[in-house]
């Protein structure tokens, strides 16, 4: 009964993780520019990462019994929940400081020049507005 | 089809190497030489490590309760363990002598730096 | 279980090779990079477990951490084409 | 069956990525690319087996060569001239010699192969294999061979980086002036000629958009990255707690001297690269770095002196206690420290020596009179500028 518990949840986890991880690859390559791109890659990075170690967490425990194993992939996970983001943060504020205009749905620019782009980076939070 | 799967490793070494060595050969551009000698290294690693893998074998740490594993050869690890250490020191001297060469003359395309020592041709 | 998720970041990684070589810009080949670095950092995990010694899951950390190093190091680079002055130095630090 | 799926991917993959290399005009996206490859190249490592190959190749490759590169791509220009005519001889040259090699592989032993000469010689493989826990010790066969049965020629490799750090300063030049040891203790946020923005701080230019084409792109950096600081001051912490995880334990899992120096070393980078180069200064004084780049080196051969003055041989570990395999622990620990300490000492001055070069030019010198710099800054064209730093401290 538990064995065949352990089994369902790390398959639901690990092909729920793949879900995720080849959805990112696929809007990787179609999505139409950098900004939409980044929200695919994030969904392999965070999204994908964290079901997918969950399920090795999962078989560490209860299949291998390695309560090291367990361990290091809950640091990778815990690195990787933090550098992902933001190298993606720091590359998008990199690009929109460089010039890089984020383009709509409809294939147009959503701001008027390069210079708004490299203005909305450099704002606060709280001055978004503007 | 056993010749592909047991050789392709070793194409692919010589596909990469040759890659390498085009780069050096025709690109003019100090760095990207650099950069193709760095392609050519890896693929020597690859190389080594290629020829010590086992089949069935396993990394060679040596397990407590498991006499009969199967060790890959830890001697290549070695060879390239260290072979990686020395190769990012080399390559940064290179480097270095590619900024030399950048503030000699004033670019690092090896054409026009040949030029430009037959325009004056005193040491 | 561990086959079909290697398999599934193989076809990943060649989505994520094919945005890195098509560009346009380096942000996408950084991009596209970083992101190949994570799905390295999973393979080698799930590889760990498929082969049944999961006692190598600390070159994965290596990863996860070289990659952010590199990742950032390139963006500084673009940003100020030089990687020694205080680019990120806060003004009011 | 797997194994070779993932093996046959990940050679792929490289071959693409080195075709890209090839194409690739822009040089810094053919360095990124470089690192991918390295990523790749290491991938394929692990699943042969080799996990400390991985882990260095992973620390090195797409770490610290990435960031030497952009280092001296720094002073260049980012694309490569177009050139024509040489490329259809080169690519005859090269395709002819890569067939004469395909044609020399056919009659090497499969991959894979147990019967292949290499597995099978007694002196080596089979010998480290069966004898090394009774002679050395360690579990990781790789700490053993090489601290022990191939001590040497470790000592000849430490020495090897150790020279060509040293060949890479006296290239590039020591810094003399303006080493954090001379100078007062800043106060936070004074931090004067560290940027080179002439004008102060003013927040309400900072966030009206307004692109000062006198500064020009370097009026962009000066903006808050602050979620990078952040997370670097979170994780840089933990990484020189995994570099000594990896120094200490490398004879029980991958990991040694070689790649706890890189990611040691790869720490302080991320200070620098973040927090600039002046503040990483202050927290490891180039003084200290020569001082670790020599100390590793000192402490390898000062151990094999001891193990002579003992009465063994050369770097024979066995005498430096009264059991064997003790002596052999003590030893492999004592080596593996020197090369950790001499690789994290060689690879910060080399990231030191690249990344402080163009900062030199536009920082006002500290000498010990005060007076201002003599190094004209450069321009985006890169003019020669013949000698005038590369002996600053002259």
């Amino acid at each position: 009964m538990f064995d065949w518990l352990v089994w369902l949840v790390s398959w639901a986890l690990i092909l729920g993780g793949c879900l995720f991880i080849v959805a990112g690859g696929i809007g990787l390559v179609r999505m139409p520019d950098l900004f939409t791109r980044l929200h695919a890659a994030s969904v392999t990075d965070t999204g994908g990462a964290i079901v997918l170690s969950l399920g090795l967490i999962v078989q560490a425990v209860f299949v291998f019994g390695s309560a090291m194993a367990a361990v290091k992939v809950l640091l990778i996970l815990f690195f990787t929940l933090f550098t992902a983001p933001t190298a993606s943060h720091a590359l998008a504020k990199t690009a929109l400081l460089s010039g890089q205009v984020p383009v709509g749905a409809d294939g147009r620019p959503v701001l008027d020049s390069p210079e708004t782009a490299a203005r909305l980076a450099r704002s606060r939070p709280d001055e978004d507005a503007r | 089809m056993s010749q592909l799967v047991g050789l392709y490793n070793y194409w692919v070494v010589i596909v990469l190497m040759m890659a390498g060595l085009y780069i050096l050969i025709a690109r003019y551009n100090l760095v990207k030489k650099m950069i193709g000698l760095g392609v050519f290294q890896t693929s020597i690693f690859y190389l080594y490590i290629t020829m010590g893998k086992v089949d069935g074998g396993t990394a060679p740490i040596l397990l407590e309760d498991a006499p009969d594993t199967v060790y890959s050869n830890p001697l290549p690890h070695v060879l390239i363990l260290t072979a990686i250490v020395v190769g990012v020191a080399t390559t940064a001297v290179a480097l270095a002598l590619t900024v030399r060469i950048h503030e000699a003359f004033g670019t690092i395309e090896e054409d026009e730096i040949k030029a430009i020592e037959a325009a004056e041709p005193e040491a | 279980m561990f086959a079909v998720a290697t398999i599934a970041l193989l076809v990943t990684m060649v989505l994520t090779l094919a945005r890195a070589l098509a560009g346009p810009t380096l942000f996408d080949r950084l991009l596209a990079v970083n992101s190949f670095g994570t799905k390295t950092v999973l393979l080698i995990a799930v590889y760990g477990f498929m082969t049944g010694r999961p006692d190598f899951l600390d070159i994965a950390l290596v990863y996860a951490l070289i990659n952010f190093v590199g990742t950032v190091a390139v963006l500084k680079f673009f940003e100020l084409d030089d990687l020694g002055s205080g680019v990120y130095q806060e003004d009011d630090y | 069956m797997i194994e070779h799926l993932v093996i046959g991917a990940l050679l792929t993959f490289l071959v693409v990525i080195a075709i890209g290399i090839i194409v690739l005009r822009d040089l810094l996206a053919a360095v990124v690319l470089l690192g991918l490859y390295s990523l790749v190249a290491a991938g394929a490592f692990i699943v042969m087996d080799a996990v400390d190959v991985a882990f260095t190749e992973a620390a090195v490759g797409a770490g610290i060569s990435t960031i030497l590169f952009l280092g001296a791509l720094s002073f260049t220009s980012h694309e490569q001239k177009p050139r024509g005519n040489d490329s259809i001889v080169a690519a005859v040259f090269v395709v002819i010699t890569g067939a004469l090699l395909i044609y020399g592989t056919l009659d090497m032993p499969h991959y894979g192969s147990a019967a292949s000469p290499a597995q099978t010689h007694p002196e080596l493989a089979v010998r480290f294999i069966e004898r090394s826990a009774g002679e050395v010790g360690p579990p990781n066969l790789v700490t053993s061979v090489l601290g022990s049965y191939r001590g040497y020629d470790t000592l000849g490799e430490t020495v090897v980086v150790f020279a060509a750090g040293i060949a890479v300063l006296s290239l590039l030049g020591l810094r003399r002036r303006g080493s954090p040891g001379n100078l007062p203790p800043e106060a936070p946020g004074s931090a004067p000629g560290l940027t080179p923005v002439p004008a102060p701080h003013d927040p309400a230019a900072e966030t009206s958009g307004a692109i000062d084409p006198a500064t020009g792109p370097r009026r962009y950096a000066r903006q808050r990255h602050r979620v990078l600081q952040v997370v670097t001051k979170l994780i840089v912490p933990f990484v020189l707690l995994f570099a000594l995880y990896v120094q200490f334990h490398g004879d029980y899992g991958p990991g040694g001297g070689f790649q706890a120096g890189v990611i040691f070393a790869s720490a302080f980078i991320l200070h620098g690269l973040i927090f600039g180069l002046q503040r990483t200064r202050q927290v490891m004084p180039p003084s200290v770095v020569r001082m670790l780049m020599a100390g590793g080196v000192l402490i390898y051969g000062g151990t094999g002196a001891v193990t002579m003055l003992l009465g063994g041989n050369l770097l024979d570990y066995d005498v430096l206690a009264h059991d064997p395999l003790h002596g052999q622990h003590w030893g492999l620990f004592a080596i593996e420290l020197g090369v950790g300490v001499t690789v994290t000492g060689v690879m910060i001055s080399l990231f030191y020596a690249f990344a402080s070069r163009r900062s030199d030019d536009r920082e006002p010198a500290r000498d010990a009179d005060g007076s201002t710099p003599t190094g004209a800054t450069t321009g985006a064209g890169g003019t020669p500028r013949a000698g005038d730093a590369s002996t600053p401290g002259a």
